[in-house]
This record gives structure tokens, C-alpha cells and sequence, in this order.
């Protein structure tokens, strides 16, 4: 006869030490999972595939493999339950509002996913000859137009995967159409309110960064940047609205001053929902700029990814854009691969085949839905909420920066001074009401940044009620709560977890023995 | 419009409290010149059944894999995704989150990357992996600027038989960067020597296995070469299946695992989003590319997982960042995840039997085509055909005969004539023995 | 200025009076959502439309709608976001184990639901001609042989749309075989496990309905059954296995007597899980038999439908089947929609159209992927787990039967006897353990009933965990916990709800005042 | 078999906690003569792929709605239904639960079924609704018995104009619980003399707007006709999308309304599944078949939803019960119930004019076509034509061309030689100006 308790430790395991509500660990509808590895039965498996001929002898040349791979076996029913309860443990966009400054969460439209999934785009092969491919590199084609023409720029390099990849793309375009002057420039003026991606973009180019300080309107000091180019600067990297979610007033000036010292303007556009049908870069004096589409565009951020990074390029960049090139050939579109022809100046390739085409499709679908008209109405609406928050918290909360802002608003910690409560108890906090906090101690400009984005995509009520929560959270914080906030969260699927253990002793994947262990630590 | 919540009244009511005439006074921070007032000159809005008919034409015009008897490979791979794979990473809370930068309510995305770091290194036979990097090709260049920083030495001697877009990606790294390359030439017969182009300013050997002709190696004798030299072995892998069946690049000695996953839970989607796969040694982590998921406790003790060792990434380090990798592919390594966890080991081991053995038929049938000659004598599921003419008109011809016949290497080698009439022709579980017959008899007819 | 703490009261509508540990309402990721209709904006709109040409006349002869409807005006993203909060408020097999009696709630799985959406099963209307959906009748057909073949009858009845439109199909026919031959019998027997829809559909039919009292086996009592059937009798209905969970041992026997009687054994065969591939009722003596796709056949349940509940039949009821019939015609397949041909004697149409098609896809595909030997091995495993249950819980619980049971087993609350916890508490503590309670109080036959059906997609570590909740949940009744299941569920998204207030005076509707009031009650 | 988590092992090890040697053991209380024990006459499992191409194959042999202009209605009509409602439905949450027996985990599902009743109750313009029947035709028979019950009289009014099928359940329930159906026979043109059928037997008149041949009535008077006689007034709607355009039946003094829900949210399904709707005046509520969601409060006063009034339902009232339906149509409900959120008071209006707008432009383009005449002069979106020959061949011919054009009345009349020529055919707003003129010259080329 089994001892059933058992079944009962082995689930404690997970939740050891901990004063559990319940004899499973679960609460409710809040259902524990251990991993799929924990669940391992030998020789079960969820997929049914024909047994495979017999070989009279295979063409391994003898390598098959022969040790044990140690994957767990599962039947389907308990993987689709499985990551269903663990999808049951995240925050999400489709859950509520999540004000992540700079991250632009948006509504992701199932439209998108359904189109992406046609099989005339999710079942190409990407070497297939170009003759069955023509609709696909029309969509290519078509979005690059809408890029180039929101932008106002003559070029676009579609292939980067993400934001970064993008930055990337930029400063090499800007290499290469350096080298091929034949200067050397090695520096790159980088705003210090810029995210890390930009200094480490540069870098993997081969730059030297400086960063370019902020004046106290939180906008790049133009004395300052006019001081630091000289012949040497390669390029200068803003980001426009700036992370402080705040329009660049001398961008112009700069990228006169900028390209009168010989250098050109990178413009990180992880920022473009704010201006989008508004405002060209072009019109700025912007050489070179990414697009997330993942963000203005609305591919979902899917947890991490995949993005897509497009970069427009001016025409001094243009022949330098990396390969694949999408062109109008003489019978249909037509893909250059190779640098030769027209694309003889171009530095090379970024990844595998041609881009991130099923994020294209989804982009593509999103523009045509909004049109120029409801494209502009986005960055409009987006403004519109940031500046309503704004509005709701400034007499409790303390806004970095005097006047409006763009599509995301900037506070910074001084109104939990002497509280005992941080930005990141705040954080904490707003995750027990309900929501997924705004994005912390980001720009590094201003002391325990908390930068909120809520997007467009967000109606007046939801507004009020996050503003009316803030707003009773600022009293709590100070009407001497800050236990209350330390504790927080309390109703999340998990407490504070402990960061600073998982970096000493790093556990990075399941192993049969330690992970037990270290679970019931 | 549809996917905006705010109506002219909320928008009027919410410029009074905020206290403004106008939404133009928002934006008074533009310079004027900037200002635009028109609207740009793209089309107006559109219904959602008016999208639907004007990308259904577009997704019309290509002619879908699935659709006929299809038998490329070269990098990317049409094996069967269960149902319930796209169903589960449709799930809301998946697939519209962020990158999981609140623990406390992103266990969900943290536990699975966790689950898809131990399958990676598991079989790739590697100690640790990262939760995933853009492509193939993309880790490939990773892998080696990070064993430019393992080595402190700036020389990479890559295989003539690297998938040309991996050489390529990392050939453009190189040139920014300024590290050396040292290629051989692609060679489809024969072994290429690549010991005696390691030296002491070697970083690391790039391989790639199955290669790019579809040939399987063992690398062992060459990692003890490179470690004698004190370089790092790179092995990259672009059908992720082939670990199914053969020896993993980690019983061979390799010291960082580049591969593609799309094979994994993934659509062709001619060619992007992928998913990059990277794995490597546990005492190199640190100068590992990408986000890391580590297994830490709460404060009641119970398990839970975090991002961890961010002090390698972008947005702790900034330029001195192992790699300005941020978004990378996490929806799709959660694919990755799904499907590997319902085919287990017996269903991984099988379905890549299963390849192998759809290869082998495939071989042995095309050998019997007048003018084909099979390159190959080992390979997993792709190899190599040497045809009497270019390959290249052979496969539009045979595209107009409704087959998918494979990759001509002409495309991938352009600049190398003397591999024109090369055929390079990958078989999966999805090709039936109909398939592989009307490819050989169209193959037959288009040759005769 | 807006009052922005008036946004938190219309949240705390919801939680009226409660003590709410959070400003708004909301508990993590517990996220309270009000109706739709309180988040009307006029003239917002989650469908783009083209704007409608004006006609120079409608041709709705004057009776053109102008009173306004009263539907709430939400763009789409408001909607996903509504419905997607709803469904986290649900328990489903996708959480965990669901073990509600009788109701098979077994794995759903996705490739059945993609297949019911290829456009060549969904998009094809009922009307179209013959010749364009020969495809379909295909379907209809082999459906049909599975059935046919599974039980072992001779022809089966394919449109009813669920069980009790099942029952009520088999009644039909029954009493149309007995016109035919000229007789009138108007009582029918129905053993007193049944399930409520057996009285009822008999009833539906124009019998009148007499209940078989049960042994203390838990079996019909043969003896009461004899003694009751006569002349008069029409029919007898029972259900094998029974809603004890016990095979009817005397079924043979049972149907004997029966037949002897002139009158027709009408099985229910809601639990065919049982026994599917082991044993076929035609073997058993049954004349007539419902299926339900939806719990045997794993088409999901949907929260309450749709189902799909096709009729198998002995040839003495065969020519009297509901129409339409696919019948076999001279180039492919034929509909025959009207009472003639071979169909002459049809008792007529229970529906529009043909049937559930979307659920015979979805069932035909989960039968093929079992095939003749995974149908067996479902009915063993859902035997072998439902065993294990008992074995596993018959010292602490009071099983109402001896002996070995089918899918299903039954507990009464003998074992709660002077604990003051009731069968109801106990499911309700389940709640917060994790689990979805069993059926209750049904069937009627013992006493505070708990039928246990934990199906054969449940794995053994899932049934362990069960078991030991359960007997950690019994021990605490018995030692005294009384008040902590009498408070049960405290963690799931609401408590115990008023049941007797909403019969009392029924709100069947939101109202724009009064919904509000009685929300603020 | 990848749907069953036991193995071999876990089956041996749990018999022996059980306690008996073998499965067949806890079959002992199967009579012996009814033991099977091989297997039946059934192929042996398949895999998913298999699966897919078996059913892929008989979906093929269809000829999709969708993939050629087509115009049927007659009581199933071809709209266009966001991606996000199908997206929705088949959350786990939705699609896997049960019947929302435990409140505390289904509010979920008893919140929707509440915005279910309330959007019903709106749009037919009666004050309540129940959460979904069947279908159309099931509810419509329901409908007529709860009359039977309410004035416990047994004989029902029909109109000739009610959709066959409709008219058909009907009598199959009047059959067998033995009450009385008075039946007007079908006639296209002209009004129908109901009044003088009403008497003091009568317990109800059904009707149907847009009724058969897509004519739309008034049935005000016919109300008070039947309110003067004690009987009750049943509407039966079909395309439940009418009701964006023309006064809705409650306003016409309906005392029942049985309608089709499929034309919102839910795709054709050859028929099935779709969603019964039933609404009428709160007094009756208690005679009301199906179940009803009703609102309340939890043990801490928030606010929650429960099934209520149960005491008319079989699994409490057995025999009594006022009707056997248990599971009925939640997740075509809920289809119903996202699609009309999002539509909305405006999206749903303007669905409807834009649904009449396509019907005036079909109507005045077939009316060119040379044998062809248009019967209606009112109508919504759906109207009959009188052909010069008998329109069932004239469909097939049109069917052989690609074109799906319409339903010829010989196929719900089969027994009405008279109306042969007439074909009902309809137009929504997925039909284009291109699918008008293709229809209208298809149609031209056949008749010439
Ligand atoms: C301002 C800014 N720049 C660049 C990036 C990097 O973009 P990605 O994550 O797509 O690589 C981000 C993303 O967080 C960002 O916020
Ligand atoms: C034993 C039994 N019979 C009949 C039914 C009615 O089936 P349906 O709900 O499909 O109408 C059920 C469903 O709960 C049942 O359990």
C-alpha cells in the first residue's frame, strides 16, 4: 500500500519552509507546477510517430548516438497542462495595464497572429526559388514602404532582428561609409540617458563611447555635445523622445552641429509611437534610426521576443545596407544576396536569410488597420494618456522635468523621501493592486527613476483607476507604511525572490540531484 | 478605429484636465519645421476583413512548401509542429508579456526559459546554455567575439563547410570588430585540414555538423587539437534534429554549441523569426552572450526563478556588456520548449531516426536518376547531389512542375562555378514516399 | 480637476463591504473585471465597418429600427482584455484535475480543434449542393462506422446536438416502433440512479415515468424490475455503468425480461468511457443508446456545450431515425432531408441542418488517433485510475459499494458523520487545495453522494497528490476543523455566493440602475 | 498513445495497490458473454500527422463557402468574424471547463452567460433571455411548448412562412407530446390570413421575420390579435442580424422570441454547431426552458453570478422539469457574446445596414439578368427570385461554375411543385461588387 503522504512532500518540496495555506500548496485557482523534468516517466511520450524502418545499416558514420539524452517523457495532456499553468503565473498585456516606460506595450491585434500563420508566409521556405516567393517579397517590399515613407527617409535595412540589432546595423552603415571616405573616426557621443543597448552597440562596432550629458530640462546639453564632436566623432547616438519620455527641443541644431563636425546622427526610434504620422525623422536631421516593431508596431514582445529591429538609412548610408536586398527586378521582385551589383557596398550580413518576415506581416497588418490617419491618432492617443497620468500624479508624485511630456512620463523618488519606502517597494506594491509596475531606476539620469508608458492602447477608465491607486499609494508610503510596502508583494504567485543567491551560486538548469536539493533549501 | 479606447470626448475631457487647448500643445516641444500637419501620404484605415483580403492576395502569390513536394533544408527545416504547440504559445499571458523583468509575476516565462536552457544543454551534451540569441548565424558570431574574449586572441580559423550565411554573419562581426578570419575553401569531397591553421593566436575552430553538404563528422581529434593550442572548438549545428541521432557536439569536446532551434517547435517562416540556440561550458558563463534564467527562493522559501548574471548584459554594463543583445528569441525557444517537451527522449530520438531514414530513401532513390550522382556517403537527413548540368535551372524547373527539389549550392556559393551543378536535398517526416517519388520522376523528366 | 478616488469606489462596487486588502479590488493577479455594459462609451467600436453606401430608399418596409439597443460601445482591445480576466476565473481540465462524476472530463486535444476550423469542414453551408460537400458526408460516415462498430448496432441517428437530445431521439424512435405495430404503451421505467434528463426526456416524449429502485449493490433490483414491467410498459431506461459507477451485472438478464415484455432497453450511454473497446452494448441486449461526444469522445465541453449526442440503434428502430440520413448514393454520397425513400417511416427532424459536423470532426479525430487499440486502453486506464482512487481512499472515506468500480466511484458521507463538515464543505475546501470538486449529491441513490471520475488522461502523480489532499482533508474534518470547511473557499476568486437571495428575487440581466444598486446591496 | 500519461509501469504498480492481478480483474462484473477480448474492427492509432492528412483529405473534397462567391442564407449566414473572438474561445479557461456547477471557480463563465442573457434581451427587445438553447429550430419547438404551458392550451399556430425546418421540429415535438399544429401553407407572395386561426384553443402563433422567402412584417396587429385570445406570440428570427436594422419583435408585442445566434460569432459549420436563442417577458420566466445565470453576492458582499432558479431543471426537478436540455450551446454562446462586444450598439448597426446595403445591390443586379425576377419588395438581407426553369438544376450548373448561388426553394418544399423556379438567396458583408457581378453573369450564361 502507498504511502500517499508522499505525493504531498514532494509538492511541499516547492513551497518548503513556507507556511503553507494548503496540504497541496496550491491557493485556489494559483496552482503549483515543478518542472517538466520532475515529471520524467521513461518511455512516455506526447507525440505518436511511426516506428522507423529498420536500416540494414545507417550512414552515420558511426556516430550515432548511443548515451541517454536524459529528456523527461511526458504524455500531451500533462505538457498542455503544464505550460498552461505556468502561463496562469505570468502578467500580461491582454491581463491589464502595463506601464513599462520605453517598452511601448501595446495591444497586439490576433488579426496579426492569424495572418502570420497563413501558409502563403509561415510555410515559405526562405530558399525557395524567387519565383514562388513573389507575394512574400512584395510584403517586404510594401513595408518597407510604409517605414520609408513614416520616417520620410529614402532607404531601410529590413534584416536586423531587434531593437539592438538595428543599432547595430547603424553604426556599421555608419563605419562603412566612413571607411569608404576613408576616415577613421572612432568616437561616438552617446546621451547618458540612453539605454544600454546604444554604448554596447557601439562598442561591438569597434567605437569608443563617450556619453553626452543631460541639461537640468532633460535634454541633451547642446554646449556640452558641441565641446565633445570634433573630427575624431564618428557619431553621435540620441534617443528621440528621450528616455525621459521628452522631445529632443535642439535636435535640429544638434544635427546641424553634428554633421558640420563631419559625424552623423544615429537616432535610437524605440521611441517613435510618441510621433509617429506626426513627425519625420527625416525632418530632424536624422541619418539613421531603428524601428522596433515589436513596439510602435505592435508584434507581441512574446516574453523576450522575436523582434524586429528595420533601420532607415539616408541616402549617404543607403549603399551600405547590410544583405538581403529586397529589389524591383525585371520579371517581379528579386533578392540580392551577394554584394555585388547595386549592393556592392554593402557590409555584409546580419543574420541567417532575409529578416524577421513573420513579425513583418504582423507590423504590415497593424499599419494597414490604423491607416496614415489612425497612425497619427496613435501617437496622438499616446501622448494624450502619458500626459493624463502625468496630470493625475504631479501634485503627489515628483515629476522629473517641468511641461509636458511625450508618450511616456518620468517621476523620480523625491516624493518618498524619508518615507523608508524605495521605487522599488512602490514597484512591489502596485503588483498586489493588480498591475505590472512601470519600468524602475531607468534613465540613470534622475534618482530612482519610475518611468511609465501606458500606451494608446489604454482606455480614460483604466487610467483613472491606476491614478487613483498611485495616488493612494503615495499616502500610504507617506502616512508611514513602509512595512506594509518592504512586505509587498503578498498576493503575486510568488514573494520577493532572492536575486542576489541566484548570482552567487548560479543554478542555470535542472540537474537530477542538486535541483532537488537546492528546492528544498 | 478599433484598437483605440479613447473617444473624442475622452480625449476633450482628458485636454481639460490636464489642462491644455489642444493635443498640438503637447507637442509644442517639435521645432516647428518638423511639424507636419497632413496626414503622410499612405493609405487611410482599413477593416479587418479589408486586411484580411489584401495580405491573403499577397500570402496568395507564394507558392507554400506544404503545398508540394518539398525538399529543402540548407539552415531551415519543414518537420511537424503538434497543435497544440502554436496553441499554447498563443496563450495571452505568453505571448503578450515582456521580457520577465518582475520575477514575482513572470514565473511563468522564467520557469519554462529555465526548462529550455536544461533541454539545450542536454542535447547539445553541453553544461549550460543561455535562453536563446536571434538565429543560428547571429550565435555563430557570438560564439566567437566570446572566445575572442575567453582566449584574449583575435584569430578564427572557420570550416569551408560553415553554412555560408553563419560565415558570413560572423565575417561582418570580424570586420568591425577587427578580428582575423582564416577560411578555407568549401570543399564537398574530402576532409578539410584545419589543424594546421590552428596556432597560438588562435581563438577558436568553427565547425559545423552535420555540414553544409550535409555531412556528418566526428570533431573529437580536432577539439583536442584546438585545446592543445589552447583554442576553443565552436561547433555549429542548423538541423537541431540531427542531435537525435548522432553524438553532440559536447561529447566531442566542442567548448561553445551555436545552433539553430527552428527545426524545434517552428515554422520555416521563410526564414525569420528563428530561434538561436547557445550553449557553452559552465565556467565560461560569464562571458556568455544573452539573457540567463537562474533557479533562486522567495521569501517564504518557496522555489522560484530570476534573470541572473546581468551584470554580462547592456542594461547593467552598457559598452562593457558581453553583447548588446536585449529582445532576443523568447517566443520561440518557448516553442522550442513545447514540442521538445511532448516528444521527450523516445520522441526525439524517433522522429530523428525518422529522418535519417526518409534521407536514406530519398538517397538511394534519386541515385537511381540518370545524371545524379550522391555526393554524400554519411550525412543525417541531407546531403548532397552532383548533377550533369547547373542545378540551379534544374530546380526552377522543377518549381514549375509543382516540386520544392532542394537548394541549389550555387545560390549559397555564387562566386564558386565549380559547385554550380551541386544540389543540396534534405528529406524530413513530412515527405511521403509519393513525395520522394515525384520528385525523382520530375527529377527524371527535367534531367532526360 | 477629477476626483480620481471616485475610479476606485466604482471598482470597489464590485467588492461592495468587503474587506479589501487592496486599493483596487484586485489581488495580484487575481483581477476583478466589471461587465461589459459598465464600460460603454457611446459610439466606441471594436469592428472597423466601411461606412454602409446611403441608399436612395431602404427596402425594410417602414419598419426600419430606430429605437436605440442599449449595447455597450468597447474597442477591441477593452474586449480581449474582458475576456481574457473572465477566463482566469475559471477552473478547466488546462488547470488540473476536474473529477466532476459522470461528466468524463478528459484532455481536449488541440489538433482536434485545428482540424474543425479547416475552411473545408467550417466554412461550408448546410444548404450547399450535394456534389460540393461529398467531403463532409465522408465524414459523417465514417463517424457513423466507428459508432456503429464501437457498439455494435446496426445504425445510429447522427444529428441530435447532445445527450438528452440524445435520449430524447431514442424515445422518439422507441414510440414510433410501437405506433407502427399498432400498440400504445405509455409507461416507461427509469432506475432511480439515472440522471435527471432520463425521467425528463421520457416525459418530453409523452411517457410517464416510473423509477426502479436500486439493490444494495448499487445495481437495478431485478426482482422490482419485473414486478414492474407489463403490457404498458414502452421502455425502461437505464444507465451502464451506472451512475454508482457499478457495471449493471444482471444487464443481460435485465434486457431479457425486458424484450420479453414487449418493450425496448433504452441504455444511457454517458459512460461508455467505461467500456468502450471492451465491450459493445449490442452484446448487452440494448436497443438504444445515446453517446455523448463531448465526455467519451473528448469534443470539449465548453462550459456547458455544444455537444453532440448520436443515437445508436437495433434494427427494429433503425427505419424510424430522425432525419436527415447520409445515405450511400448512386455517384457519392446523399442527404436524404425529407420522410421518404428509405426514410419513409422517419419519425422527423429534431433540429435544423444535419447535426453537430465541428463536434463529429473533432471526435472522429481523437478516435483515429486512439484507433481500435488506444480506445481499449482509455477504457482500462479510466477504470484503473477511478480504482486506484478507491484503493487509495477507501480507509479514510466511506465508499457506498463493495467490489471493484468502472471509470467512477462513489463515496457517501457516512465518513463525515459528527464532524459537522458536509459533502458540500469538503468539495468547497477542494477548491483551495487546487482541485475541482467532484459531482455532489448525485446520484440520489446514497446519501451526501461524492462521485469521483478522474478519467484516463490524469496521470498517477496527479491521482497521488488527489489522494493525499483527500485524506489530509478527511482527517482534518474528523479532527475537529469544522469552521475551516465551513469557510471554504477562502482563496479562489469569490467565496461561497447567496444562492437562495438569486432564486429569491432573480437579476437575469444587467439594468443600468438596478444591476448598480444590488451590486452596492 | 500520446493522450494517456499511465505506462506500463505505473498500470502494474497501481493494480498491485489495488490489489488485484490483473485489468480484467476490475471487469469482473461484466457478464461473460458480453467480454471482448480482442480488438474491434477499427484501424489501429494514428499519429497527429496521420490524422491531419486523413481528415485534410475529406475536408478537401469540399468546396469552401469562402473560396468562391456565394449567397446562401436560409437560417445559416456566411459573416465575417474577428480573429480575437476565436482566439478567445478557445482559452483553456473557456473551453475545457464544465458546466459552471461551482461558482467560486466559474465566474468566468457565469459573468458571460450573464452578458449573454442581457445582449439577448437587448437586441430582441423582450426583458429576459436564457443562456442558450441548441439551435434555432430546437428552441423554436421549446418555444411553443412553454406556450402549451403557460396557457395550458395544445394548439399552436403556424406560419407557412416559418423556416421548413423550424416548422419540421416542431412537429416532431407536437407528435410526440401530442399537441396541435395548425399550419398555413408557404406562400411568397402576399400576406398570410393568421388572425382567424387564433381561438380560444390557441396557446400561440409562431412566426418568423425576415421570414422564409427574407420578407420583413410587422406583426404588431397580429400581437393584439393574440393577446385578444388569450395565446402568445412567437418570433422566430433566423438571422439574428436583422435586428440591427429593423424593429426588433419585442417592440411588436412578441411574447416569445426563438432565434439563430450562428450569423454572430460562429462560423457555418455545415449546420452545426450553432447557438439557440430564447428570450421572453420576465413573468414567464419560471416556465423558461435552459438554464439561466442570475447575479448575487459572495460571503464578503462582492458581487458574483450563480446558476439560479434551477427548480425548472431536470437535474432537480426529474420528470417535472419544464424542458431535458442539460448541456446546450455555452461555447457558440460565448463566440456570440465577444463578437457582439465587439461590435457594439454602432458596430452592430452599421453590420446590419451595410448586410441590407449588399442585398439592394445583389437585388438590383439580378433583376437585369434576363429569367430572372425579384419577388420581394421588402427584405433585409435576403430575397426570393423567381427563375424561368426550376432552380435546383440552375444552382448545380451555377455550382459546376464556381459559384454557390443560393438555396432553391425545392429543397425546403420538396412537396411544393409550385415553387421549383424560386431560388432565396442572400448577401452579407463578405460579398464584394466582384462576387455580385460574377453571380449576376454566371447566372446570365446558365439561364441563356
Ligand atoms: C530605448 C531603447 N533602445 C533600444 C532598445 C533595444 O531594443 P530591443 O530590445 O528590441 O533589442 C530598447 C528596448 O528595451 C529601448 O527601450
Ligand atoms: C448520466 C448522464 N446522462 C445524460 C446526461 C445529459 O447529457 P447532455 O448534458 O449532453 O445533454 C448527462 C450529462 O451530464 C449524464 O451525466
Amino acid at each position: 500500500m502507498n504511502d500517499w503522504s508522499q505525493a504531498l512532500s514532494r509538492f511541499s518540496d516547492t513551497t518548503a519552509g513556507a507556511p503553507v495555506a494548503t496540504h497541496s500548496g496550491n491557493r485556489g485557482l494559483d496552482l503549483e507546477e515543478p518542472l517538466l523534468f520532475e515529471q520524467d516517466k521513461p518511455g512516455r511520450c506526447g507525440v505518436d510517430l511511426p516506428e522507423p524502418p529498420v536500416l540494414v545499416q545507417d550512414r552515420l558514420g558511426g556516430l550515432a548516438r548511443t548515451a541517454p539524452i536524459g529528456l523527461p517523457g511526458l504524455s500531451e495532456p500533462e505538457v498542455v497542462r503544464h505550460f498552461t499553468r505556468l502561463s496562469r503565473r505570468n502578467y500580461a498585456i491582454d491581463s491589464g495595464l502595463y506601464p513599462l516606460g520605453s517598452c511601448t506595450m501595446k495591444h497586439n491585434p490576433r488579426l496579426n497572429e492569424k495572418l502570420a500563420r497563413l501558409p502563403g508566409f509561415a510555410d515559405l521556405h526562405p530558399l525557395q526559388p524567387i519565383s514562388t516567393v513573389q507575394g512574400a517579397l512584395a510584403l517586404v517590399d510594401q513595408l518597407a514602404h510604409w517605414l520609408k515613407t513614416l520616417t520620410g527617409m529614402p532607404a531601410v535595412a529590413m534584416s536586423p532582428a531587434a531593437g539592438a540589432h538595428g543599432e547595430l546595423c547603424g553604426m556599421m552603415a555608419i563605419r562603412a561609409a566612413l571607411n569608404a571616405r576613408g576616415e577613421t573616426r572612432n568616437r561616438v557621443l552617446v546621451a547618458d540617458s540612453a539605454h544600454g543597448t546604444n554604448p554596447a552597440s557601439a562598442v561591438a562596432c569597434g567605437f569608443t563611447v563617450e556619453s553626452i550629458p543631460a541639461n537640468d530640462r532633460g535634454r541633451v546639453d547642446l554646449a556640452a555635445l558641441k565641446a565633445l564632436l570634433g573630427p575624431d566623432v564618428a557619431a553621435i547616438m540620441l534617443t528621440n523622445p528621450n528616455t525621459c519620455g521628452l522631445f529632443e527641443t535642439d535636435i535640429i541644431e544638434i544635427a546641424e552641429a553634428v554633421h558640420a563636425a563631419g559625424a552623423f546622427f544615429y537616432c535610437d526610434g524605440a521611441n517613435f509611437n510618441a510621433i509617429v504620422g506626426r513627425v519625420r525623422p527625416a525632418d530632424l536631421g536624422i541619418d539613421v534610426m531603428h524601428l522596433n516593431l515589436h513596439k510602435t508596431f505592435s508584434t507581441p514582445h512574446g516574453g523576450g521576443g522575436p523582434g524586429s529591429g528595420p533601420v532607415v538609412l539616408a541616402a549617404a548610408l543607403a549603399p551600405f545596407a547590410p544583405l538581403p536586398w529586397v529589389v524591383h527586378g525585371t520579371d517581379g521582385f528579386d533578392l540580392i544576396e551577394q554584394p555585388d551589383g547595386d549592393a556592392v557596398a554593402s557590409f555584409g550580413r546580419l543574420k541567417g536569410f532575409h529578416g524577421q518576415i513573420g513579425m513583418f506581416v504582423r507590423a504590415l497588418a497593424y499599419m494597414m488597420s490604423h491607416g496614415s490617419d489612425g497612425l497619427r491618432q496613435v501617437a496622438e492617443d499616446a501622448v494624450l494618456n502619458a500626459n493624463y497620468v502625468l496630470a493625475g500624479l504631479r501634485d503627489v508624485m515628483t515629476p522629473s522635468f517641468d511641461g509636458p511630456c511625450m508618450h511616456e512620463v518620468l517621476f523620480d523618488d523625491r516624493f518618498l523621501k524619508d518615507t523608508g519606502v524605495t521605487t522599488l517597494d512602490l514597484a512591489k506594491a502596485l503588483i498586489d493592486e493588480g498591475y505590472h509596475p512601470m519600468t524602475m531606476y531607468f534613465p540613470l539620469v534622475v534618482h530612482g527613476a519610475l518611468l511609465i508608458e501606458p500606451t494608446e492602447t489604454e482606455s480614460r477608465a483604466t487610467l483613472d483607476q491606476f491614478i487613483a491607486v498611485l495616488r493612494a499609494l503615495a499616502l500610504d508610503a507617506r502616512s508611514g507604511k513602509a512595512d506594509y510596502f518592504a512586505a509587498a508583494p503578498v498576493l503575486a504567485p510568488r514573494r520577493r525572490l532572492d536575486e542576489t543567491a541566484a548570482a552567487r551560486c548560479p543554478v542555470l538548469r535542472w540537474t537530477p540531484a542538486p535541483a532537488l536539493r537546492s528546492a528544498a533549501e | 478605429m478599433r484598437y483605440l479606447p479613447l473617444t473624442d470626448a475622452d480625449r476633450g475631457a482628458m485636454l481639460a484636465s490636464i489642462g491644455v487647448p489642444s493635443i498640438d500643445a503637447l507637442f509644442r516641444d517639435v521645432p516647428a519645421p518638423a511639424r507636419r500637419d497632413g496626414l503622410v501620404d499612405l493609405p487611410r484605415a482599413m477593416g479587418e476583413l479589408e486586411v484580411e483580403r489584401a495580405l491573403g492576395r499577397l500570402a496568395a502569390r507564394n507558392l507554400g512548401a506544404g503545398s508540394v513536394p518539398s525538399f529543402l533544408g540548407a539552415g531551415a527545416y519543414r518537420h511537424h509542429v503538434p497543435a497544440s504547440v502554436d496553441h499554447l504559445i498563443q496563450r495571452g499571458e505568453f505571448m503578450t508579456s515582456y521580457t520577465p523583468y518582475q520575477p514575482e509575476v513572470t514565473q511563468g516565462t522564467l520557469q519554462y526559459l529555465f526548462e529550455f536552457q536544461t533541454q539545450v544543454a542536454l542535447i547539445t551534451g553541453m553544461e549550460v546554455a543561455n535562453a536563446s540569441l536571434y538565429d543560428g548565424a547571429s550565435a555563430c558570431a557570438e560564439a566567437v567575439m566570446m572566445a575572442n574574449r575567453l582566449t584574449r586572441r583575435r584569430k578564427a580559423v572557420l570550416s569551408g563547410a560553415l553554412h555560408p550565411h553563419y560565415r558570413a554573419t560572423t565575417a561582418t562581426h570580424a570586420r568591425f570588430t577587427g578580428f582575423e578570419l582564416v577560411e578555407t575553401p568549401a570543399q564537398p569531397m574530402g576532409d578539410e585540414a584545419l589543424v594546421p591553421l590552428i596556432d597560438d593566436k588562435t581563438a577558436c575552430v568553427v565547425v559545423q555538423n552535420p555540414d553544409c553538404f550535409g555531412r556528418v563528422h566526428d570533431f573529437t581529434a580536432l577539439a583536442e587539437a584546438c585545446h592543445a593550442k589552447g583554442a576553443l572548438l565552436v561547433v555549429v549545428v542548423t538541423e537541431i534534429v540531427s542531435l537525435g541521432a548522432i553524438v553532440p557536439p559536447g561529447q566531442m569536446g566542442a567548448d561553445i554549441v551555436a545552433a539553430e532551434g527552428q527545426s524545434i517547435g517552428n515554422a520555416l517562416n521563410f526564414g525569420g523569426p528563428h530561434v538561436g540556440l547557445f550553449a557553452t561550458r559552465e565556467r565560461f558563463v560569464r562571458q556568455m552572450p544573452g539573457r540567463l534564467v537562474g533557479q533562486t527562493v522567495d521569501a517564504e522559501g518557496r522555489r522560484g526563478w530570476v534573470l541572473t548574471l546581468s551584470t554580462r548584459e547592456q542594461h547593467i554594463r552598457r559598452e562593457k556588456a558581453t553583447s548588446n543583445i536585449c529582445t532576443n528569441a523568447g517566443l520561440c525557444a518557448l516553442a522550442f520548449t513545447i514540442h521538445l517537451a511532448l516528444l521527450g527522449e523516445a520522441g526525439f530520438v524517433r522522429l530523428a531516426r525518422l529522418n535519417h531514414a526518409r534521407a536514406c530513401a530519398l538517397a538511394d532513390r534519386l541515385a537511381l536518376v540518370p545524371g545524379v550522382a550522391v555526393l554524400n556517403d554519411r550525412f543525417f537527413n541531407e546531403f548532397t547531389l552532383r548533377l550533369d548540368r547547373p542545378a540551379a535551372p534544374v530546380v526552377e524547373a522543377l518549381a514549375e512542375r509543382g516540386v520544392l527539389g532542394g537548394v541549389p549550392l550555387a545560390r549559397l556559393f555564387p562566386d564558386r562555378p565549380d559547385l554550380a551543378p551541386l544540389l543540396l536535398v534534405a528529406a524530413t517526416e513530412m515527405n511521403t514516399d509519393e513525395d520522394i517519388e515525384s520528385f525523382a520522376a520530375t527529377l527524371t523528366e527535367v534531367l532526360s
